[in-house]
């Protein structure tokens, strides 16, 4: 912090004050006017600022001359509204509160409530040494050696470095839940309701389809095979049945007790 | 030595590759040191750094370190993010798909109830969890899907029998799947 | 040494700190190798780059290669951005949250004497420097600030308590009023 001159030639009034010229100037406290708002930037807030004016004093915070420091604090707080520098709020509420210890301290007390009421001073005091505390604190932590000003970060490169993305996950639950929300919400819908076939019949469609692929025909008795028993045949016969209702084969006999043809539709399989 | 780790310090935070000219412009002026010994600490770093994960080498550009290639593909899985999740719409789809083969998309769009996006379904079949059959005999030809071989082997089927019914599935009480259920598994 | 390689190599590519624990996920599960294993391969690592220009060293979130403080202002020559400078009011908020989290705001004001600016605690937010704790049961439901490890990180600590002791707060115990109101004024 900056040292000041203790005092001005008590003859130039520094300011006016309610009308009359200020010329008094309390101990340790000359600021050039113009200079008045840079030193008040100097103060993060009201507590920075007495406690710049304690330490000026080199006393104690504890021992703090409360009357005293509240002159110098008011002097400035009134300096300042003089010469239409803007001041915080929180300035005034400090004044204002000094004020009130002040005052408070003046006026007798009775001796029975001096175990009750708190000294005036101690709430003042306590913030004061908190805030110092943390004033100190910030002060050590601006010191710390930190990145971009004491460290820095080291890179290598790692763009030759071919990253494989994994692909989603899916849990069969997930599927099924899917699906049974859509169940759910086809059952609301009148015009659509989903048949509730089997579903080794829609899988043997699948099959056959596949199998009907870069075929020309297929003997019908070739779609079956025994080894599925009866059950089996039967999914296998519904299949083609259902295939049929959909347009997807066609099936034909090329004269009477001829054997069946399947073949897929013209259409089918010129692709994948 | 002084001026290798010097150099070194500099080459690691610079970010990019620095030539022997440009590490040379980043001491101040009167303090520079020639070329002939930035390019002798370089060799230095080069020989220093031979047995370590990471190498000093000469790109185009200039000198840069990096990971050494018989590393990468350990160093690649840092790189690897989770992968994103399928959204409910795909679910959907592919359940359709599952249980309704072979459909067309309009099929799953009569059942869905919303246009499919070609997108979902050249995703599932990229995943090669959808393929095409064939083609419907009806304008247009649309395509039919059913799933394949995959699909079942991802789910662990052996058929898709042993997908539940339907009767079993409206009976079936799944939990619902949460983000975080999956994620902290 | 080749987990050593392997782990340097890590570090060095993945851009962030990285935990024991981290650097073993990044193996495939079934070649994870002990956490003792890496351990000692990163304590390996810090002795063999003690003779280097720069250091493996261990803050909050694990362990990162930085360039050595020493040969900073070398180094500091290859931005030209100056580094950021934190006002006095900024520290101050800082120094709050970290040494009394977690505080609200009105915490804040109380302490430092005047009121703190949203600017403020989002600068502070931005940087990732602290984070909303949770909510106070009181009038609002203030928010309650906490750092977090990048703080730490950034200011090269692994803990919080390795931050600067706080000044311990002196005893009170004032004399009586009226010797203190007969001032020497």
């Amino acid at each position: 912090m900056t040292e000041t001159p203790e005092t001005l030639p008590d003859t130039i009034a520094l300011a006016m004050v309610n009308g009359a010229p200020f010329t008094q100037i309390p101990d340790d406290l000359y600021i050039p006017p113009d200079a008045l708002e840079v030193f008040l930037e100097l103060f993060t807030g009201p507590l920075d600022l007495l406690l710049y004016l304690i330490r000026r004093q080199n006393v104690d915070i504890i021992a703090i001359p409360i009357a005293q420091i509240t002159r110098q604090y008011m002097v400035y707080i009134q300096l300042m509204g003089d010469l239409k520098i803007e001041l915080a709020a929180d300035y005034l509420v400090m004044a204002a509160w000094l004020a009130e210890i002040k005052s408070r301290m003046l006026l007798p007390r009775p001796p029975d409530a001096e175990d009750e009421e708190e000294d005036p001073r101690a709430t003042l005091i306590r913030r004061l040494q908190e805030y110092e505390a943390i004033k100190y604190a910030a002060e050590a932590l601006e010191e710390l050696p930190r990145m971009e000003r004491d460290f820095f970060s080291v890179e290598v490169d790692t763009s030759m470095i071919d990253v494989v993305q994994a692909l989603p996950d899916v849990q069969l639950s997930e599927l099924l839940l899917a699906f049974k929300g859509i169940l759910k919400r086809a059952e609301q819908l009148s015009h659509h309701a989903i048949t509730k076939e089997a579903l080794s019949v829609r899988e043997r469609m699948s099959t056959i389809l596949e199998n009907l692929k870069g075929t020309d025909s297929r003997l019908f008795t070739e779609l079956f095979s025994h080894r599925e028993g009866r059950s089996g045949v039967v999914v296998a016969f519904l299949a083609i049945l259902e295939l049929g209702k959909e347009g997807l084969i066609e099936i034909s006999q090329a004269e009477p007790f001829a054997e069946l043809r399947v073949r897929a539709t013209r259409a089918a399989f010129n692709a994948t | 030595m002084e001026l290798q780790r010097i150099i070194e310090a500099i080459l690691f935070a610079a970010k990019r590759p620095l030539t022997c000219k440009q590490v040379q412009e980043v001491f101040p002026e009167l303090e520079q040191p020639d070329l002939a010994d930035i390019q002798a600490a370089l060799d230095g770093l080069v020989e220093a750094y031979q047995p370590r994960g990471i190498a000093l080498v000469k790109v185009a550009s200039g000198y840069r370190f990096q990971v050494r290639s018989d590393l990468s593909r350990w160093v690649a899985r840092l790189f690897e993010e989770k992968p994103p999740k399928y959204s409910k719409a795909l679910l959907e789809t592919l359940a359709i798909i599952a249980y309704r083969q072979p459909v067309t998309r309009g099929d799953i769009e009569d059942i869905r109830g919303v246009s499919v996006s070609s997108n979902m379904i050249q995703t599932l079949q990229e995943r090669e969890w959808i393929r095409v059959l064939g083609y419907k005999e009806a304008p247009g030809r649309p395509a039919l899907y059913g799933t394949t071989k995959l699909f079942l082997d991802y789910f662990n089927l052996s058929t898709l029998n042993e997908l539940p019914t339907l009767q079993a599935l409206q009976e079936l009480d799944l939990p619902p799947i949460t983000e975080n259920s999956k994620e902290r598994a």
